[in-house]
């Protein structure tokens, strides 16, 4: 269908300048306005977390003052959180592949689907204006009553942009849901649904139906702190307490919100590289649905020690177990689709093996701190960061990074430099595990979190996560460069270079405006690689280059 | 071995024993599935790389049984550990009979404890070993957290209510402690160390703190200043209940409705008096609410418990 | 063929029409779990401190709440009325139904203003500095109920009045849209109308039906 | 025209709801005064919803949207009162 000689226009070319771009109502160029504003976050948070790293690198405070140490890890973890991992998949690579993976043309609301951008920018710049005023020392949990009546920081401003930020997230959310229920291409059933499209599903849901829980903690806290109504205030008849429970009924899910897409990713690139169908497609697709609604019912666990009754916290525990079964199942269905494949291991693969290793590694660790009595002992200390930052960083961003790097020929028709993209997925892998491995170790021997100070005694595996952390810094840097330099000099792509199945890679790369030249029809499962059949365009970078 | 370097905290309470026990069984068990899910991936990896010579025929995408399988093995698996959590969770509940009760105070930030005899210690707190000890927390401002590693406890410190933690200390010697609930600048700072010792040197070193009055007795005084008594005692003129052997006894309130005297009760009392109105009073009693701090609060509660000598050391809601 | 729907994601109109629908009920149950966590911490409050509650509960103006209920359900019958009219494309009374729904919906805004107004007069409002006196017997928690009761009517009004301003922009644009985004247009308005309404027929009881 | 018949019928119900709603607030029925007004806000909830709104009568997807929200809000109620 679509030849090199043919190459139908695409749409990256339709209309340069400014307004083609910030009025657009492309999903795919919405995608890169929504690439280009988080990468920008990505290196902002990153950058306040290795200003943490240096400092915590001696036991006492020398680089920076308590109160900046603070508002470091405040706004790298609240910028991390809204403004780079809650969008990341979804916004980029979800906005870019949805349609195209469903075979429409578009969203089904493309003008909201910009006007989503344009709210996460507003909100942006809000949280951007309250670092630049001088930051917030709240935490990004913004716990009661310290956010309200005891911290000085910029916090309603903060909160305001976060709360803004919660509304382009909705926008995404329902436009995803009602895009899968209703544009999907003739034949393409639910249970031929690509998982990464599941995941997205599942994802909406949770975007739709937890961010107005936090939306409405954050308008309480602002009246709180702004009007002096004292809904959080034990003075006033308040209670501490009942804001934990409206943060978490947000926060737990949102950390769903976070992995479920890069669970999706994985799904789409371990089988394209084993050439093999994905292991249990079915309870894959449905473990997903169940971690977006078991994810509702354990947001009590990060509670156990808070004064909540004992009783809630046995069932929280509970349930909490019961989440991890459906993140179990999807481990070992990806583990077995390797088997008897025909593996290779391109940069999408290598970081996505990385992510089985490491989310695998921080799953685990979650089962420590869903056992209450171990929970007691490292709540609210190292180990806690370590296994958040395994899920989120080692998984989420990990996957993050296989799907940029699997879909770039898409996004953008051109390949980047393998050879770059190992090293870079290697050395992240490695420094991802130097930063946070000793993590653990310093949780269990009791350093608490949030520290800008500590013991002598812990100095040794804070040392070794600084270096890590600087390691880790140069490997998200590489593919910046690389990435980069291929969007204008790197070899053209072929339609679908990684002979993957899916609706995404049969039309061109980059794809035409409205996706398909003729619009397709599915009567085949996903993942059909067992079928020889397939028009595969084997792809050689050298031989394009003569 | 270590060089110096700490790989485990120190075991010196009665429950960390057990505690690690579950941790290092768990650590053993997740070792030996993250090994053997990642060597599974990695011979996969290899053998059937791309060019292998490796076997592919049979191959299958699906497996109902061993779906099955693996989702009922980690169920169980799942329900063994929780049971196991949760049971050693639930001991928190129930301290011994017959517990040192200590009044430990967070505020910006600083921890500030009274033991039964009056003394007062800051960052510090001195417990003997072999005896439980009750550290019955409140906090004058926002959210701190009782940390010590080295006894595997901790417990939050909530602003308007009173939380309990209990620990027996077995081994002598200075363990840290922290605030481990994120609570504003000095955060970092806030914590110090406990320093368990022997019955014997605990009671010396209480004797070195010089004569302070006891908890309960500044309770008393306060209970006198501010009046209350005015209307408590047995001769006043105003129809106040009697709060002799009040703590741990079920209460009539005007709503028909029965409420244990527990700690939430009397704290609700003193600061929000018009909220449970026990049966055949009037409700004339002011709110104490912003006229009393929480240490003062500490005080009161102390004086009040002494009024019922028996009920005074159980614990009947250590959350 | 492609000029009949709005969007360039559908080929027919009847798909987009359930799309457009269907989203908009998506969203109403997002606002809704929004209105859902407000209403939680009132409904723990309330067992909380249930005679304070009870007893500021009796200084809201039940007149004017039960009127101001009543023209609400008023104005979704207009709504409803208008939805219907522009079904059998009746453009006419379709476009007086709609007057007379925002028309309404001013009025309820104007009457919470004049509740709110009579409220800062008595000393019932604890935001913007107002100062607060209430004789009851427990004012902390009475102060409390207030408090809930202005987050909660002014972000139920902000609603309305975005769905006067969404109505009044509607109907400025009427005459140069065509009538397929007219009915497009008066079926997502109508969904949110009649949630907003919804919403208040909530909050009317749970605040001022404590226990008269 | 049975259309408009039908939901002015509706419209009286609605109103006849209220003042019902109202009036028991005046009698003192203890505790079941709330249930009482929370049972009538449903009723009216429902109409406004299937007569207003046409929840029954545009296909599975609204219903599915209302589902959802209805079990993610009993989640939010249940759980945070345990947890009390």
């Amino acid at each position: 269908m679509s030849t090199e000689a043919l190459r139908p226009s695409s749409y990256l070319g339709e209309g340069a300048g400014p307004a083609a771009w910030l009025l657009t109502t492309d999903h795919k160029r919405v995608a890169w306005l929504y690439l280009m504003s988080l990468t920008a976050f990505f290196f902002l948070g990153g950058a306040f977390a290795v200003l943490m790293r240096v400092e915590l690198a001696t036991p006492a405070g020398d680089l920076v003052s308590d109160d900046t140490y603070n508002r470091l890890f405040s706004l790298h973890g609240i910028i991390m959180v809204w403004f780079f991992l809650v969008p990341s998949i979804p916004a980029t690579l979800g906005n870019f592949l949805l349609p195209l993976m469903i075979g429409a043309r578009d969203l089904a609301f493309p003008r909201l689907n910009l006007a989503s951008w344009y709210v996460f920018i507003l909100g942006s710049a809000f949280a951007l204006a309250s670092v630049l005023a001088g930051g917030v020392d709240t935490g990004w949990t913004f716990y009661t009553p310290l956010s309200t009546l005891y911290a000085n920081g910029f916090v309603s401003m903060a909160a305001l942009g976060v709360f803004i930020v919660g509304f382009s997230t909705i926008m995404t959310g329902i436009n995803f849901i009602v895009t899968i229920h209703t544009l999907r291409a003739p034949g393409l059933t639910w249970f031929r649904l690509p998982i990464f499209v599941w995941t997205m599903y599942a994802t909406a849901l949770v975007m739709v139906l937890a961010t107005p829980v936090l939306a409405a903690s954050l308008i309480l806290i602002v009246l709180e702190r702004v009007f002096g109504i004292g809904i959080f205030n034990p003075a006033l008849g308040g209670d501490p307490l009942l804001f934990q429970h409206l943060f978490w009924f947000y926060s737990h899910p949102a950390v769903y919100i976070m992995i479920l897409p890069g669970m999706g990713v994985v799904s789409e690139v371990l089988p394209c590289f084993s050439r093999r169908p994905l292991f249990g497609y079915k309870a894959v697709a449905l473990s997903s649905m169940a971690i977006a609604v078991f994810g509702f019912l354990v947001w009590g666990h990060h509670m156990f020690v808070s004064g909540q009754s004992a009783y809630a916290g046995v069932l929280f525990s509970f349930l909490s177990f019961c989440v991890a079964i459906p993140s179990a199942i999807k481990v070992f269905n990806w583990s077995l689709t390797l088997r008897k494949g025909e593996i290779t291991f391109e940069t999408p693969m290598l970081y996505a093996l990385f992510f089985l290793a490491l989310f695998t590694f921080g799953g685990l660790a979650g089962l420590f701190l869903a056992a209450l009595a171990i929970d007691v002992h490292v709540h609210d200390t190292y180990f806690v960061v370590a296994h958040f930052h395994y899920i989120m960083v080692g998984g989420m961003v990990t996957a993050y990074m296989a799907g940029l790097h699997f879909w770039w020929p898409k996004l953008t028709g051109r390949m980047y430099s393998e050879t770059w993209g190992r090293i870079a997925a290697t050395v992240t892998f490695l420094g991802f595990n130097l930063t946070f491995f000793p993590q653990f170790v310093l949780g269990f021997i009791g350093m608490p979190r949030r520290y800008h100070t500590y013991p002598p005694e812990f100095q040794f595996w804070h040392v070794l996560s600084s270096a890590g952390a600087v390691v880790l810094a140069f490997g998200y840097l590489m593919p910046l460069f690389y990435l980069g330099w291929s969007m204008f000099r790197g070899p053209r792509a072929p339609a679908n270079p990684w002979g993957a199945t899916g609706l995404e890679w049969q039309t061109a790369s980059p794809p035409p405006p409205h996706n398909f030249d003729t619009m397709p029809s599915v009567s085949r499962p996903a993942y059909d690689y067992a079928m020889k059949g397939l028009q595969h365009e084997t792809f050689s970078p050298h031989k394009d280059e003569a | 071995m270590s060089f110096g370097i700490p790989f485990t905290p120190p075991e010196a309470s009665s429950i960390a024993g057990s505690v690690d026990m579950l941790f290092y069984t768990l650590l053993a068990f997740t070792a030996a599935l993250g090994i053997f899910l990642a060597s599974l991936v990695v011979f996969y990896a290899i053998k059937y790389r791309a060019g292998s010579k490796a076997e592919r025929t049979g191959e299958r995408a699906r497996s109902l049984p061993l779906e099955v399988a693996w989702t009922v093995a980690s169920l169980l698996i799942a329900f063994v550990i929780f049971g196991w959590g949760a049971a050693l969770f639930l001991r928190r509940e129930h301290p011994p009979l017959d517990a040192l009760e200590i009044a430990g105070l967070g505020k910006q930030w600083m921890w500030e404890f009274r033991h039964p005899g009056g003394q007062r210690e800051i960052n510090e707190l001195h417990v003997p070993v072999g005896k439980t000890v009750i550290v019955s927390l409140a906090s004058q401002d926002v959210i701190h957290s009782f940390f010590v590693p080295a006894f595997r406890v901790k417990q939050d410190a909530v602003p308007g209510r009173t939380t309990h933690v209990w620990f027996i200390a077995d081994e002598p010697g200075r363990y840290h402690l922290f605030c481990a609930q994120y609570c504003g600048t000095q955060h970092s700072e806030m914590g110090g160390w406990v320093t368990a010792m022997p019955p014997e040197d605990y009671a010396a070193w209480l004797g070195n703190q010089g004569k302070g009055d006891t908890l309960a007795a500044d309770g008393e005084k306060l209970f006198r200043a501010l009046g209350c008594s005015g209307c408590h005692e047995k001769s006043s003129k105003v129809r106040a209940p009697d709060l002799a052997g009040i703590f741990g006894r079920p209460v009539a309130l005007e709503n028909q409705q029965t409420v244990v005297a527990d700690e939430r009760y009397l704290r609700d009392s003193i600061l929000e008096p018009k909220k449970e109105i026990a049966a055949g009073y009037d409700p004339v009693m002011p709110s104490f609410d912003g006229i009393v701090d929480e240490g003062e609060m500490q005080m009161l509660l102390a004086y009040l418990k002494s009024l019922s000598p028996r009920a005074a050391t159980r614990n009947e809601a250590t959350q | 063929m492609r000029s009949s729907t709005e969007s360039v994601a559908f080929d027919t109109k009847a798909r987009e029409k359930a799309a457009d629908t269907f989203g908009m009920w998506v969203f109403i149950g997002s606002e809704a779990m929004l209105f859902g966590a407000i209403l939680l911490v009132f409904l723990i409050a309330r067992i909380s401190y249930g005679t304070a509650f009870a007893a500021a509960s009796q200084r809201l103006s039940l007149p004017l709440g039960t009127l101001n209920t009543a023209v609400l359900l008023t104005s979704s019958f207009a709504m409803v009325l208008a939805h219907t009219f522009t079904a059998s494309r009746r453009w006419r009374p379709a476009v007086w139904a709609l007057i007379c729904t925002s028309l309404l919906g001013i009025v309820f805004l104007f009457v919470k203003a004049v509740e709110y107004g009579r409220e800062f007069k008595e000393g019932l409002a604890p935001v913007l500095g107002a100062p607060f006196s209430f004789t009851g017997p427990d004012p902390t928690h009475a102060e409390f109920f207030f408090a809930l009761y202005f987050a909660m009517t002014s972000l139920h009004a902000l609603h309305l009045i975005c769905g006067v301003a969404v109505i009044a922009g509607m109907l400025l644009l009427w005459p140069g849209t065509t009538e397929a985004s007219r009915t497009h247009r008066v079926q997502a308005i109508g969904l949110y109308w009649h949630f907003v309404d919804i919403v208040w027929v909530f909050l009317f009881p749970v605040l001022y039906l404590i226990n008269r | 025209m049975s259309h408009i018949r039908k939901l002015i019928v509706a419209y009286l119900g609605l109103l006849a709801l209220l003042a019902l709603t109202v009036g028991s607030s005046f009698l003192d029925l203890g505790g079941l005064n709330s249930a009482l007004n929370l049972a009538i806000a449903a009723a009216k909830a429902a109409i406004i919803a299937t007569l207003f709104m046409h929840l029954t009568s545009e296909g599975i997807l609204p219903r599915l949207a209302v589902a959802a929200t209805g079990l993610w809000l009993a989640v939010l109620f249940g759980l945070t009162l345990i947890g009390q």
